[in-house]
């Protein structure tokens, strides 16, 4: 397996770890895979004004896995909260030089930021307005 | 010390600067070249006394003689010669064929391939240490049984079979037995007489000898002949045709040669440095040993790990050259199937890391991958969504 | 001069200085010992750098691509992986295959092993010179021909077939062609495409490199896949399993380009030799020269000598490192069975011998040579019952 | 193939090697094999007084076939004319170490031995007395 200098770096010094309790209050979660499966995501977020102030992960999976959760969370930090399902998976296999075999594991991501989002919008309708401002 | 350390020695062995001596005087004589079967002239016979002489180092080290040994391209040919050689020449006594589910590839997809000769093949299960039992062989012995094939050590998990209690199983019951000793000739003893074996294969370069050498033993008394795997020249009895590489056979004797002098005390040295690896990481959470406590070669260590994704472990080791169940199968991504029959989940069979120790490896260098692998596993328990996963892994 | 001269090249050649440096390297350094299928940790990959590096070695000398090569041990081996993985892998297009009478024991005992598996084989029979016309194969190629394999240059007599011609025939009827150029490669200029080769057998230990180790070229545009011999590994894509030996495949690349790169120099100064040498054993009493006088390879010159006993001729050549007919089967004291199919009498096919010139030959061991020859005949004749014999021997 | 010392001397300098008309007169002649079968024997002696004066050979054939000649025809000099019958292909083999598997080459010897007494016996008869006196 051939691993690119930006996983290397994001492997070693992930960025973005995150904790259960990290971000609370103000926040959200999508989890998505499973050991069994392989790869197992969980990612947090917190969201100010319909912004993502911070985002976060925790992951069990391979490098590059690891790799695309840094860059992904790292690049969403700041946008706003629809970004959560402008995932694309293309650009990250560039950016990071992830081989066409991983591209299973990155679908698991974008089930974890989807699902993300979607607890944003239960959570939006439930408390209306709480989180968000849109 | 250097980087990164070797702790590989299951998948290969450095070679022992001896035995490069003894291949760097062949490759660079004039006595060397000649090819070892011609005996029209000198050069050819020159060559031909070194080929001899290599043949009686191997089969001193397993108790047998000189002229039962056959030179091969390494394990994989003399498991393939032993077992299709074997079984096609024996066909018309019987089509059955015994095996473990946790011999190494060359055994276990020969027996396919014989499958679809015709031939059946029962798959000892191992129990969850990796042990088959003398009287699950004799059990699965038929009357059209031909031929039993269980490896000594196991590549793996390093685990020992009772290859003596097994051989006395088959030899009552008058099939013939063959065992893989690659991991396990020099290592442990062996002795094809006392412990009954009718064909074992062996290699020289998990032995700090040359790649591409290997021999396959045939007990001439219980088996005139078996039938070849290729075709051509006359050499070997016509059992193994194609010019014999002086240099590699000179390799492969003093290699076995050096062995034999320094079993006792390489064992010695190289399981105490296994059990201070196993001090060392034993405590780290989620780890689990591999293959039965004691029933197991000096030099292998093999562990799982809860809680760890097996690619991510590996990368995060990438300062020791080691073999993990991550890797065993990657071209298919399939976690080691030898780990699977123990019971292991798919995740812990994934999460393996096999530590092999050598002749080489030194005591500093056991200490370095203790801590790297420490590390390492820290390193990822502290990215897990639950840290419940590292027990239930 | 060292004695004996070894004018036995075909046999197998010295090693050159310059590969076995290049193998030292490998045997003695860290870079590379690892296993080359081991992807995982820096020394196997670094293995494998140096074996992919020689695969493009030897694929440049035959004017193929470095994935089209798989390595064997050695032309043996290489052909029966032609014929037998190829034929089975066919075996529902068709059951009949073509050669010559005249090719190694290798393609040769294969063909008689295929028989026995049904499958139906003819066996060409040059003409006096040892020559196959492209006619005849084509005039042998049946609607169920899978496989035609012809060697490039004979071993005995050094007769080059038109393998270009044969490669045509066979490419317009869709037959795959597999050619033996254990002999050729580096002495004759090879072109798989130009040629039309689907399959072609070389080994190291012909051309200054080591021996135990070859390759097989597999057109992989013409045939996806062959049977493999050997199960095991999924080294060489899965068809060739075992631990690959890294040194032996160094050698063999460096072999290669060194021979790629001396080729027209080499050839031009051996075939001199070998004209001197014939030139100073043609008026010799009763000798004859074997095969085509033009069509053949710089370094064979193989004669037979009436009137002369040929245990007696090589006993008489002792000084010189020879193959002679008398000791080519010497297990069955049958005499070559190449020389029978070009028409030799027993007696001269007994009375043969094959000088092979080499890289390191010098002008004064072959002067050497032809008058040890002229020597030993006068010697034998001088004792002959009957003079007549030298003519009609 | 392998060679005794004794072989290689005979074979390298043959003692008692004859021509076709090295013994003429008084000469006595045996002849067995041919090229084809691999070994051809000529034996050929002067008889005087039921004595072998001198015995010569000629042969087409391997090392152990002319060592065989030579060490035959040196131990029959001087002998009486009916040791030609008495050939032992046994004390040869000790003598010279000829392997096994040439002894289908010493049987060629005794019979070029034998059909030289034959000679000897018939030359006898016709000439009666000439070159014997049994
Ligand atoms: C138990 C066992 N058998 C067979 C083999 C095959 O050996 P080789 O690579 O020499 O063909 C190996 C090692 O790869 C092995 O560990
Ligand atoms: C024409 C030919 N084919 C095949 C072989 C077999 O080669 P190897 O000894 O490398 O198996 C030889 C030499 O022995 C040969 O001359």
């Amino acid at each position: 397996m051939e691993y690119s200098p930006e996983v290397e770096r994001y492997f070693r010094e992930p960025v973005n770890l995150g904790s259960a309790e990290s971000l609370a209050p103000h926040q959200i979660q999508g989890e998505a895979g499973s050991v069994e499966r392989g790869t197992w995501i969980i990612i947090q977020a917190r969201v100010e004004a319909g912004q993502l102030e911070a985002v976060r992960f925790l992951a069990y999976g391979c490098p590059h896995t690891i790799a695309a959760c840094c860059r992904t969370t790292e690049k969403l930090a700041g946008a706003p909260v629809g970004e959560l399902l402008n995932f694309a998976p293309d650009w990250l296999t560039d950016e990071l030089t992830i081989p066409v075999e991983k591209a299973g594991k990155l679908l698991i991501l974008q089930d974890a930021l989807r699902e993300c989002f979607d607890g944003w919008q239960t959570g939006a309708r439930e408390h209306n307005g709480n989180y968000v401002d849109r | 010390m250097e980087l990164p350390v070797y702790l590989d020695n299951a998948s290969t062995t450095p070679l022992d600067p001896r035995v490069a001596d003894a291949m760097v005087r062949c490759l660079r004589s004039r006595d060397g070249f000649g090819n070892p079967s011609t005996d029209t002239h000198e050069l050819g016979r020159k060559a031909q006394a070194q080929v001899e002489a290599a043949r009686d180092q191997v089969a001193a080290l397993i108790n047998a003689t000189g002229g039962e040994i056959i030179w091969t391209s390494g394990a994989t040919e003399s498991d393939n010669l032993a077992l299709i050689g074997a079984a096609s020449y024996r066909r018309v006594r019987g089509r059955h064929l015994v095996t473990s589910a946790t011999e190494h590839k060359a055994v276990l997809s020969t027996c396919r391939h014989l499958e679809q000769q015709g031939f059946r093949v029962t798959y000892l299960e191992p129990d969850r240490n990796g042990l088959i039992a003398p009287k699950a062989v004799k059990a699965a012995i038929a009357s059209d049984t031909i031929l039993v094939s269980i490896m000594h050590a196991n590549n793996e998990i390093g685990v020992v079979q009772d290859v003596a209690g097994i051989g006395a199983v088959c030899r009552e019951a008058d099939v013939l037995f063959h065992v893989d000793a690659a991991q396990s000739a020099g290592r442990l003893p062996l002795d094809v007489q006392r412990q009954c074996i009718d064909l074992l294969s062996v290699t020289a370069h998990k032995l700090y000898g040359p790649k591409g050498i290997g021999a396959l033993f045939l007990n001439r008394q219980r088996l005139r002949r078996i039938e070849p795997l290729m075709h051509g020249g006359a050499q070997e009895r016509g059992l193994r045709p194609g010019t014999l590489p002086t240099h590699q056979i000179v390799g492969m004797g003093e290699a076995f040669e050096l062995a034999a002098r320094a079993m006792d005390q390489d064992t010695a040295r190289i399981a105490s440095l296994r059990d201070r690896l196993w001090d060392g990481i034993r405590t780290v959470p989620g780890v689990t040993l591999n293959g039965h406590p004691q029933r197991r070669l000096c030099s292998i260590l093999c562990v799982s790990v809860g809680g760890v994704e097996g690619e991510s472990l590996i990368f995060g080791l990438r300062d020791l050259a080691v073999t993990s169940g991550a890797a065993c199968n990657s071209a298919t991504d399939e976690p080691s199937y030898v780990l699977r029959s123990l019971g292991r989940s798919d995740q812990l069979a994934h999460s393996s890391i096999r530590f092999s120790l050598g002749r080489f490896t030194t005591s500093e260098e056991v200490d370095f991958a203790a801590a790297s692998f420490r590390q390492a596993v820290d390193h990822l328990h502290g990215m897990l969504p639950d840290r419940h996963a590292i027990a239930t892994g």
